[in-house]
């Protein structure tokens, strides 16, 4: 044969006008409107987690002369049977939500993605125990588990409630990445990975996690608002941090003073509502993994003051309306 | 650097694939398993600094046997020796220390590659894993690039795989086996989307790297010609079962196998009119395969021993090496002149 | 009138609610974890001897199924006359015999025997005379012999293989009613027609079970329920207020009280002075008012902890009148004066330790946590940092029952006369070491051979003067050294509608307490008449 | 070839919007006829799938067809643009007018459904009132036309290899009889025989029913063998078409010869292959002038400075060809 | 057959280790039924009876831990679930049969429902990316991160009340007898429209934000943009080709929570006065009836662990590439 790799090197050595390099905005994901307002709620909690504590007008125990008194301007969301201010309540039991919820979620996601993904991708026994194990911590039901840890515990900390929360949460998650692995187990690009010589937990990691960002996400999400809501039940039921406040302890006030029957709407409404808020953010910050699990939607967009719709299966026609 | 072209490196004997089939319904109560006899009984050799050509029906367990190779469907039956030691890739290490020496391209490029990494995380991870990348992976990833004619490698290095076309991912794919600079490569149709001048180029990559680095190539295509050129040996495969072999040329130029030369003659030449009429039956069922020589049923010559007894390997005699799994070379039968090619046959 | 709940008075249907959640199938008297004395609808199918008002426990029991009953001077020996003309549901004709068998039930089947009498010879004679020995003094126990064990029929149960854990489907009473239907949430009694009294005039009784405080609350604000027992924050907003013409509360107190308990072994809460000058400074009518709802447990203003009216002639003559009241700066200066001094505004013991005091109790029960709150808060006051510990409910009884708290709101029993209480308070026979498992009563560890002394002199005594003097002795010891400081007292009381019913007990009318799950719930039940 | 089926007038296609946007596809038109097999081939990541998906507008996002016009002459209701249908439009276009085999036709059948069902679902698709069993047996019918057996309906496409899965999308496309399939390497995984027989069946086809077919190739030597005309696209653009028995006797543009010079052959004694020097274009930064040029052993002033316009050429061979190269002056 | 023998002890060690795990740990709970008794009645209940029900629940005779657990097996294997504390002397099996109905009846049904209805909007929302649908989510998300009391109990104060269609409370009007007849369903059904509500809108974000997710995954693959080529209609690309293949891991989610089923939706039937399983468990735990505890364990157990075959069973069919080969 007439040319050999050198020539065809030579070739290129010479390659007209050099291109830029391509370049990726790294956090693209931010300029999805939702996405943002997504991370601008989530941020404003975490700094109410962190400044919460300080920035509380009233010491939240402090009891008070007006009770059960409708927000005034003193008390901007009213007070309670004993006076106490509630807005500071709310301000001051940010932290331990926001720490629980994202500690308890951190924790049972990567749970719930090593034991889920390695269970579902490695075929030999320990696949099988991993999955066992699951299993039984599927059926041990987590409230009981979380009294008697608690219980067992001398102290409970909000540290010791994420984690037990998140330690008894993870099963969910880890059956559903399980099944989504089996699937994915058999695809090229794994079996490729192998055959290049990835490690096992390099392919559990790096080729079927993003292949899973789906199902990690909204799992992570569901886990998050799971665990906010088991910490608020916990708070209810006698399991929570003595020495701090957090939604849940203001609720279960509000509960067991029927603050509803009351007519104490204001009692009520706000923690329930910033619990709501805070997994609201979770979704939307869910719109920004859109373009993880789906690089083809990564470079989709809009421009020239009109918006184009990407759509599968009908390439949009510049400059011919095709609705 | 001693040459050592020739060394055996990989080294299969009676190997055989059979794949399970779902029993529905009414045959569960039947009790008998059906498989797909993807492979069966292939035995073959890859040397140092050859290249041996895989050509044969679609179907007939080319990618199958690939992947035997590789290590990533266990075999039915049958031994896989590297350097002469029957492999054991149980354990992750084991399996390893195989890979680092016995590579594989994929046959679908759209498939093999995993769409949320881009062309720079694929290859340079073929690159550290086995150590590849010379001190400077940037220069590593770019020399990689470059020998797959991915040029100039900054267009291509950031991409993710559903921004290149078809022969652009099959090229990723090469360099990917490349990166981990095996002895031994198992490539599966690997240039089947490159368009003939890139085809060109890989494959003579791929010359240069058996004469430079002594490696042992399987290559798998549907191009006979290219068999041809690029390979020295060439095996024809049929329904699970190799039915020729023998140096390229002689396989190209004389086909001894039936189906060989049905092979050979319906390869399209732009110098002779197109003849739409001339191929007849059809692929046989993997499931349920014929009895005897898979061929017979369609074999032009066929006689009442090719539908009971499965001929063995039996040299032709023309060239040394060639040999055929056909009845009609056997003691006693009457040679047909293995069939020239080109306009002879009709 | 209108409204759903017109037909109750029309049918002639009460209707009774507990927050009890759903119950199952099981009749059998003895057994408080029975349906029948969870909703308290035994009490309208089984009937005592005596029918006992502890809403003024010093009065005289009325005469129930016995007519007569007198005691020997050392309360070891009963002499009944059972009533004649008496009939069981099923028609049998009920004796003497079938007392007896009861109290020979209890007595051979522990499991059942809720009061732990020790009951000695049973014997009946003729139709209608009953002779019980107990080889003790009974007189701390006379009430529950005769006003708290429902009599059942022998000819039913001595065909019953274990009375324990048998479920009794179908009981058999000589009450005015009959089980009509059981359904796990609702459970329907009807009148039966031979009674021994006059017929009441409520016709049917549905007992509904509740899952919990708000929907019981949310029941009885709407009409739904008539008559129940269940704690409701600021009952006149969520309660009263929905229809203030019929929505009535009776809470009376009995002869029990809720307080802050100390772990008397543990310093500085070993020292009574500074007990005491906490007991200064706790606002008890900010823990009626603001823990209690103004009506839950009735605030204890007496220093002896007696609740009053229901203990009024129970009280010492040196502390007759007097009330507690709060006074920050008596506390102080007996603090000082006992050694204790202050930095800036901190409290330190005589050696020199800051006091602290932790807190705790179940974090469910969040009236005790109000008034926890409120204790903090008032303790502050004399220097004294508090924290306010939610603890769990299971870990909280292992440390009220080891002895490993610092400080708690717990109650103490109740019973006919303030013994009961006292004897929970600091009685030596109930005292179990730090570390050790298991008590029933002196949880707070406090030692002290003269109260025990008086305490057994109390029971033990055969003359009403005697009983005095140990009494108030006994008080002495209470106001002095301040085991623990009674706060609220125990209730027996209850919210009732007088839209369709009328003839409730009240404050005016104080003749039964105000549960529905006592057994003077027959009595009220008898009481009742329909609304114009 | 008298009749033009599809003509495609100065279509561009981008990926990417605005500044950001690679155009894959400049100004191509090219006419399809009525029952002819026009062939394209042109070197790799030329655009020619591009061109494909854009003009019957099914490619994923970010492609958009940035302009150019893709008129369908329907022989009853007369020609239409096929990028100015609406979505329901073209849904029923599609398929019954125009079918389509993907390039990555091993990846294109669902993971997830029998082979048999994906058959049957298109022409469920476009003739709802059709039998279960009357669907059932085209489907079969469709495999057996493209070699596979029967009993395959009921596998999965996981089950089946490479050139199985091509085959079973080229049975596919022959589902509905449309006037036009378009074929995106559809063979790469076939063997010869199985390529000669399917592509035989087509040309039977074709006879019998008069569809037209562009078929996208790297096997020149086919595409020689089966189709009518070839065009040869590079950097986006078509760079030389004609009759395709002219295009191998007598390629104008360098770069065809370059192409025509790459292929070995299999019979006849081996001859030197020469290849093309040099890298495929940057879409980003084209060369000025003919995208051709820095490649092009032939080049000359002209070509750096302006890019050649496709025209008939001035020189032999007929007027049924065009070429786009400044060697080869338009009439 | 192996695999499936394989699969059998799989699932019998599972459930061994599981119902082992359930008898020890409420044993570590501090306490015992009885104290919890005397504690729940906060003086209600005098110091004295306690000895009697040390007697009356068998716990006065003091038994190694281990021999009450080879007993347990010994009674479990009898079919004998043995008598509840809290409810005592009703056998277990009888509570739980009271309660089971509902739960299974009301979490059973809104379960289904919300995840049919969940997965479908999950669906829309996935493929219609971009347009109004989104906004589907984050509503539903806020509504399902609320804490299912909290919008019980704003439902009660806003829809229910002497006046309305919606009882607050309880199972059914106090006044109906259970029964198969017209007023007790009749009555049964409205009782349990504000339950299903609450529970119907608090859960289903989960299914739509996991079905959504999905969607998006595979929106583009290959097939789908061939199934656009087939023409067919959106509807049938949507549902038959881009739903069904993303449906796996919410059809795995569907499975395991029809396994929790029977473990209640605890919150609700508090709110609502549910007689539910929910409810029951509570209270066993906060009473420490260990039988009570153990047959509700066990009745979860079965059942998830029957889910999670039916899940396993379902991933085959769903997706013929988790099958094994070999
Ligand atoms: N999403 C994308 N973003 C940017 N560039 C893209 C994208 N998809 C494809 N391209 C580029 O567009 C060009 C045309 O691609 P196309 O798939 O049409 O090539 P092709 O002619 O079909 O090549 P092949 O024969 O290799 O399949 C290629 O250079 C490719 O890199
Ligand atoms: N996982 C599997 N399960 C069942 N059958 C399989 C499986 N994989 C491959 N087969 C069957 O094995 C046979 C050989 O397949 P293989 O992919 O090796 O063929 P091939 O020679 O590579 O064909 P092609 O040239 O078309 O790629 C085919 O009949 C195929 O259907
Ligand atoms: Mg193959
Ligand atoms: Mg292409
Ligand atoms: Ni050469």
């Amino acid at each position: 044969m007439a040319i050999s790799t050198v020539d065809l090197q030579a070739a290129a050595g010479e390659a007209a006008p050099s291109p830029r390099p391509a370049k990726r905005q790294k956090f693209r994901f931010i300029s999805n409107g939702k996405t943002l307002a997504g991370l601008i709620i989530l941020g404003f909690y975490v700094l109410l987690a962190i400044f919460g504590p300080i920035l509380s007008p009233y010491d939240p125990d402090a009891r008070g002369s007006d009770l059960i008194s409708p927000p005034t301007s003193a008390h901007w969301f009213g007070t309670t049977h004993l006076g106490q201010d509630i807005f500071s309540q709310v301000l001051s039991g940010a932290r331990g939500v926001v720490y629980v919820g994202l500690l308890a979620g951190v924790v049972a996601t990567v749970l719930a993605v090593i034991i889920g993904v390695s269970s579902g991708y490695l075929a030999n026994s320990g696949g099988e125990a991993l999955s066992a194990l699951s299993n039984v911590f599927l059926v041990i039901p987590a409230l009981p588990l979380i009294i008697i840890v608690a219980s067992i515990l001398p102290s409970v900390s909000n540290t010791v409630i994420g984690l037990v929360i998140g330690l008894t949460s993870w099963a969910w998650g880890a059956r559903v990445l399980r099944a989504q692995t089996l699937s994915l187990r058999g695809r090229d690009y794994v079996d490729a990975a192998k055959a290049t010589g990835e490690s096992t937990w390099r392919i559990i990691f790096f080729e079927l996690l993003p292949n899973l960002t789906a199902v990690i996400a909204s799992g992570f999400v569901g886990t998050v608002i799971f665990a906010v809501l088991s910490e608020i039940t916990l708070a209810f039921i006698g399991v929570s941090d003595p020495t701090d406040w957090n939604w849940g302890t203001i609720l279960f006030w509000a509960q067991s003073q029927q603050a509803l029957a009351q007519g104490a709407w204001w009692w009520f409404v706000p923690a329930g509502l910033a619990i709501a808020i805070l997994g609201t953010a979770l979704s939307l910050l869910n719109f920004g993994i859109d373009e993880i699990v789906n690089p083809r939607l990564r470079s989709a967009g809009r421009i020239k003051g009109k918006t184009v719709r990407m759509r599968i299966g009908f390439t949009p026609v510049l400059g011919k309306d095709n609705r | 650097m001693t040459d050592k072209t020739g060394e055996v490196v990989l080294e299969v004997d009676g190997l055989s694939k059979h794949f399970p089939v779902r029993r529905k319904g009414r045959e569960l109560l039947t009790r008998k398993a059906r498989s797909v006899h993807a492979v069966d009984d292939v035995s073959l050799t890859l040397r140092r600094g050859r290249v041996t050509a895989m050509v044969g029906e679609s179907g007939s367990g080319k990618s199958t046997v690939a992947r035997l190779l590789a290590q990533l469907h266990k075999p039915t039956s049958g031994e896989i020796r590297l350097h002469g030691k029957p492999v054991d890739t149980r354990g992750g290490r084991r399996f390893r220390s195989y890979v680092r020496q016995v590579q594989m391209i994929f046959q679908d490029p759209f498939g093999s590659l995993n769409p949320v990494h881009t062309v720079r995380y694929h290859l340079s991870r073929s690159l550290r894993i086995h150590g590849n990348t010379g001190g400077n992976l940037e220069e590593a990833l770019r020399e990689l690039l470059t020998r797959v004619q991915l040029t100039p490698p900054e267009r291509y290095i950031d991409k993710f795989p559903h921004e290149l076309s078809g022969g652009q991912r099959q090229r990723v794919a090469i360099a990917r086996a490349l990166g981990a600079n095996p002895e031994a490569l198992l490539a599966d149709e690997p240039v089947s989307m490159l368009d003939v001048s890139i085809r060109l180029g890989v494959l003579n990559l791929l010359r240069d790297l058996k004469e430079r680095l002594n490696l042992a190539i399987l290559y798998i295509t549907h191009d006979i010609a290219s068999a041809r050129y690029f390979a020295d040996e060439t095996l024809v495969m049929y329904a699970g079962r190799v039915v020729e072999g023998g140096d390229s040329e002689t396989v190209t130029q004389n086909p001894a196998h039936p189906y060989t030369q049905l092979l050979i003659d319906s390869a399209p030449d732009p110098d002779r009119p197109a003849r739409a009429d001339e191929v007849g039956g059809e692929p046989p069922s993997l499931i349920r395969p014929p009895a005897g020589c898979r061929f017979n049923p369609r074999c032009p010559h066929v006689m009442e021993r090719c539908k009971t007894d499965l001929p063995p390997r039996l040299e032709i005699g023309d060239t040394p090496g060639h040999w055929a799994a056909c009845w009609l070379y056997a003691e006693g039968v009457a040679k047909p002149a293995p069939v020239a090619t080109g306009e002879a046959a009709g | 009138g209108g409204g759903s709940t017109a037909k109750g008075n029309a049918d002639g249907v009460l209707k009774v609610g507990m927050p009890n959640g759903p119950q199952t199938d099981n009749n059998n008297p003895f057994l408080s974890s029975s349906a029948g004395a969870s909703l308290g609808y035994r009490r309208m199918i089984f009937e005592p001897l005596t029918m006992w008002n502890s809403a003024k426990p010093a009065d005289k029991a009325k005469p129930w199924l016995a007519t007569d009953w007198s005691w020997s001077a050392d309360y070891k020996t009963l002499n009944l006359t059972t009533r004649d003309n008496v009939k069981w549901s099923d028609g049998q004709a009920f004796s003497a015999d079938d007392v007896a068998y009861t109290f020979n039930l209890l007595k051979s089947t522990p499991a059942l025997n809720n009061n732990g009498i020790k009951f000695g010879d049973i014997t009946a004679s003729g139709t209608n005379k009953l002779t019980v020995t107990f080889p003790t003094p009974q007189f701390v126990n006379q009430v529950k012999i005769l006003s708290d064990i429902p009599i059942v029929a022998k000819h039913q149960w001595s065909s019953i293989s274990d009375p324990a854990t048998d479920p009794v489907k179908q009981p058999v009473g000589t009450g005015p009613y009959t089980l009509k239907s059981f359904t796990p949430q609702t459970v329907t009694l009807d009148v039966r027609d031979s009674y021994w009294q006059d017929l009441p005039k409520v016709k049917e009784i549905q007992y509904t079970s509740y899952t919990d405080n708000n929907a019981q609350t949310t029941a009885l604000a709407t009409g739904a329920c008539e008559w129940s027992f269940v704690f409701i924050p600021n009952y006149k907003a969520v309660y009263t207020s929905k229809d203030p013409a019929h929505y009535q509360i009776y809470f009376p107190p009995s002869l029990g009280v809720h307080g802050l308990w100390f772990n008397t072994t543990k310093a500085p809460y070993d020292d009574p002075t500074l007990r005491q000058a906490i007991s200064m400074v706790i606002n008890r009518d900010d823990i009626f008012n603001q823990g209690e709802a103004g009506y839950f447990y009735p605030a204890v203003t007496s220093p002896t902890g007696i609740p009053t009216p229901a203990g009024e002639s129970f009280i010492a003559p040196d502390y007759k009148g007097q009330t507690v009241k709060v006074d920050v700066a008596g506390a102080k200066a007996k603090l000082t004066a006992a050694g204790y001094t202050y930095d800036g505004n901190t409290l330190k013991d005589k050696t020199g330790k800051p006091v602290t005091l932790n807190l705790s109790d179940p974090a469910g029960w969040s009236d005790y946590q109000t008034d926890l709150e409120i204790i903090k808060d008032n303790v502050s006051k004399i220097g004294i940092t508090a924290t306010v510990d939610k603890a769990n409910q299971d870990t909280w009884t292992k440390d009220i029952d080891t002895g490993t708290f610092d400080s708690a709101m717990h109650w103490t029993d109740s019973g006919a006369t303030p013994y009961q209480m006292f004897a929970s308070i600091m009685d030596g026979a109930l005292y179990k070491p730090v570390g050790t498992p298991g008590v029933n009563g002196n949880y707070g560890r406090f030692q002290n051979q003269q109260a025990t002394d008086a305490l057994n002199t109390y029971v033990n005594a055969t003359d009403d003067a005697t009983r005095a003097t140990a009494l108030n002795q006994i008080q002495k010891i209470m106001v002095e050294q301040q085991p623990m400081i009674p706060t609220s007292a125990a209730n027996v009381g209850g919210e009732y509608s007088t839209k369709n019913w009328v003839g409730w007990p009240s404050t005016s009318d104080e003749y039964a307490p105000g549960q529905p799950t006592l057994i003077n719930a027959e009595d009220i039940v008898l009481h009742l008449r329909p609304a114009s | 070839m008298i009749e033009p089926l599809i003509e495609i007038k100065s279509l561009n296609v981008d990926y990417g919007l605005g500044d950001e946007a690679v155009h894959a596809v400049r100004d191509v038109t090219l006419t399809l006829h009525r029952g002819e097999v026009l062939g394209l081939a042109g070197e790799s990541g030329s655009g020619k799938s591009t061109l494909a998906y854009g003009m019957t507008r099914l490619l994923p996002p970010p492609g958009v067809v940035a302009g150019g016009e893709v008129i369908y002459h329907d022989p009853e209701r007369g020609p239409y643009d096929v990028l100015s249908l609406t979505n329901s439009e073209l849904r029923e276009f599609r398929w019954a007018e125009t079918s389509i085999v993907f390039q990555g036709a091993m990846n294109s059948l669902n993971p997830v459904h029998r082979i048999g069902s994906q058959l049957t679902d298109a022409i469920k698709a476009h003739d709802p009132r059709g039998s279960r069993q009357a669907r059932e047996a085209r489907a079969r019918e469709l495999l057996n036309l493209v070699g596979i057996p029967g009993d395959r309906m009921e596998s999965y496409p996981h089950q089946l290899s490479g050139g199985m899965r091509q085959r079973v999308m080229i049975g596919m496309a022959l589902a509905l009889e449309p006037k036009v399939v378009i074929m995106d390497e559809p063979t790469t995984a076939l063997d010869v025989v199985m390529q000669r027989q399917i592509l035989g069946e087509l040309v039977q086809l074709r006879e019998r029913l008069g569809f037209s077919v562009l078929f996208i190739t790297h096997d020149l030597s086919l595409l020689v063998e089966f189709s009518d005309r070839i065009a040869i696209m590079y950097g986006g653009r078509i760079v030389e078409q004609a009759p395709a028995k002219q295009i191998y006797t007598d390629s104008l543009h360098p770069y065809s010869a370059g192409l025509l010079g790459s292929f070995p052959a299999l019979r006849g004694p081996k001859r030197e292959l020469t290849g093309i020097p040099g890298s495929p274009p940057d879409l980003r930064a084209m060369p000025t002038g003919c995208a051709f040029h820095p490649r092009c052993p032939k080049s000359f002033e002209p070509c750096a400075q302006e890019i050649p316009v496709l025209g008939v050429p001035d020189a032999p061979g007929g007027s049924d060809r065009t070429v786009a190269c400044w060697l080869h002056p338009v009439r | 057959m192996s695999y499936l023998l394989k699969r059998i002890a799989f699932y019998i060690f599972t459930a061994w280790a599981a119902i082992t795990i359930n008898f020890f740990v409420p044993r570590l709970i501090p306490g015992d039924p009885v104290q919890a008794l005397i504690s729940k009645e906060r003086g209600q209940l005098n110091a004295d009876a306690v000895h009697s029900l040390y007697v009356l629940f068998g716990l006065d005779k003091q038994q190694p831990l281990w021999q009450q657990y080879l007993d347990y097996w010994g009674q479990l294997l009898h079919g004998d679930l043995g008598l509840s504390f809290t409810f005592f002397p009703s056998p277990v099996s009888e509570v739980i049969s009271s309660s089971l109905p509902w739960t299974l009846a009301l979490v059973g049904i809104t379960t289904v429902c919300s995840f049919l209805l969940g997965t479908g909007l999950g669906v829309l929302a996935g493929w219609r990316r971009g347009s109004w649908v989104d906004l589907v989510l984050p509503v539903t998300t806020f509504l399902s991160s609320v804490p299912y009391f909290w919008f019980g109990l704003i439902m009660i104060e806003l829809l229910a009340g002497p006046d309305s269609i919606f009882p607050s409370s309880g199972g059914y009007d106090p006044g109906v007898t259970p029964g198969w007849d017209i007023d007790f369903i009749g009555s049964a059904v409205q009782h349990s429209l504000l339950p299903a509500l609450t529970i119907l809108i608090s859960s289903m974000s989960g299914w739509i934000l996991s079905m959504r997710n999905m969607m998006v995954t595979v929106s583009s693959e290959d097939y789908i943009t061939v199934a656009h080529a087939k023409g067919l209609s959106d509807r049938r690309v949507m549902l038959g080709y881009a739903a069904r293949n993303a449906l796996l891991p919410n059809v795995s989610g569907f499975a395991l929570s029809l396994g929790l089923i029977v473990g209640g939706t605890l919150l609700v039937e508090i709110v609502f006065s549910y007689p539910g399983v929910g409810f029951q468990l509570f209270q066993a735990v906060g009473a420490k009836d260990y039988p009570l505890m153990q047959g509700i364990f066990l009745i979860i157990t079965l059942s998830v662990l029957a889910a999670n075959f039916i899940a396993d069973l379902a991933y085959l069919v769903l997706d013929p590439r988790t099958r094994k080969e070999g």
